[in-house]
């Protein structure tokens, strides 16, 4: 699955995106941000407030108990201050 | 109704933007702008940095711009969102909103803006007046306070 | 805060005036523009006639301006406003508020608009297509409800 | 007293504007109104509807029951149509 990070979890994590074989008990966003938490000091850092992360499933913004489904991008960033 | 929406770092020309959508539309009585500008909040900043998520950045206002049309009858859309380092005084984001009519026009573009807003994917770093790079702006509460006034039950 | 209005027959330039707001004022956020253009009425009107009270009608708008200025946190209003016998696509009016915030912007160019409508002394009669004058323009409920909904008690 | 007419008023009655010498008991505008209503059959048309004519004291709108004092001019038209 292709990750794509944003703004200050990009910054924290250290890349924009990365490819992650994800395993088949992460199915909602919830469970990815639970599952990547535990992948270093970085990701702990960049997701230490879950609650306040968007998720974006295939470009399209998901609550954090939405099925994953086959998705082919997930993307992680804080709240948006576009405008 | 036409919809136009642009990403791109390069500055935009509000009145071509108009011209655009109004040239030849004698049904058209009312054109409201909305056009952001990068603040230097009393000195403090050198630049507003905007990074976005290319792809669901277009998709995201171009849902936005569809239900506006839903809404309110519009003859046109136009939304342009910048990206990129922005110094005090650059555009950052232009909305026009035509229609025969007022109201619509001014809901249409108090609405689009108030979910750009909220739900493009764009983020703000400020860079500071002595050179160094400063904080991520900070999603504010009142703009969801904003974009949730528009939510039917 | 600056204001500026006037009454002229002349076209007028919305970027120039937006320009004129903007330029070395780096504390300013958002600019609202709302122009008024002249319909054709689907191909019924061969042009709107504006009559105007000179005097009342530029002190009429610099009170409106002046009231919106104590409502909302602006740094500045042009108000322009056409006179004369104007074509389907000419412009009419046009409002042009500056902020730091959106919302103090987009409101007070909603006020000033309602307010013109239903303050300002102007009457807009009708020419037809097929040349002949047609029936001054009747003021409708509608604009004075908008306007309403601004007053405190 | 200079008297101002506008719009489908001044069409009614022929002219835009006329100086009137007021007697001493036209003291509001609904006096003013009901005195010009008796001067001719153009005066009768302009205003046979008086509740709806708007009224400008000195360039500044008033109501039908105000003082009108030492006013210079005093303005009568339908409602605006401006914007």
């Amino acid at each position: 699955m292709k990750i794509l990070y944003f703004a200050w979890v990009r910054e924290r994590i250290g890349m924009p995106e990365e490819e992650i074989a994800l395993p088949a008990e992460v199915s909602t966003p919830a469970d990815l941000l639970a599952f990547l938490s535990k992948r270093g000091p970085e990701y702990e850092s960049a997701f230490e407030r879950p609650e306040i992360i968007r998720v974006a499933v295939d470009q399209t913004h998901v609550d954090h108990d939405m099925p994953i489904g086959d998705a082919r991008e997930i993307a992680l960033f804080p709240p948006m201050t576009g405008g | 109704m036409s919809i136009t929406v642009r990403i791109q770092p390069d500055d935009f020309d509000p009145a071509a933007e108009v011209a655009q959508l109004t040239e030849g539309r004698p049904e058209i009585g009312a054109v409201v702008t909305f056009t952001g500008l990068c603040r230097d909040e009393e000195g403090r900043l050198a630049a507003l940095e905007l990074e976005h998520y290319p792809g669901m950045a277009e998709a995201e206002i171009l849902r936005i711009a569809e239900e506006a049309g839903t809404r309110w009858p519009l003859e046109g859309i136009t939304v342009i969102h910048r990206h990129g380092k922005l110094a005090p005084g650059a555009n950052i984001v232009l909305v026009i909103t035509t229609s025969s009519h007022r109201t619509a026009a001014f809901e249409a573009a108090e609405f689009l803006m108030d979910y750009l807003k909220t739900r493009a994917p764009f983020w703000k770093k400020e860079w500071l007046a002595d050179g160094t790079s400063g904080e991520w702006v900070e999603a504010r509460d009142h703009d969801d306070t904003a974009a949730e006034r528009w939510q039917t039950a």
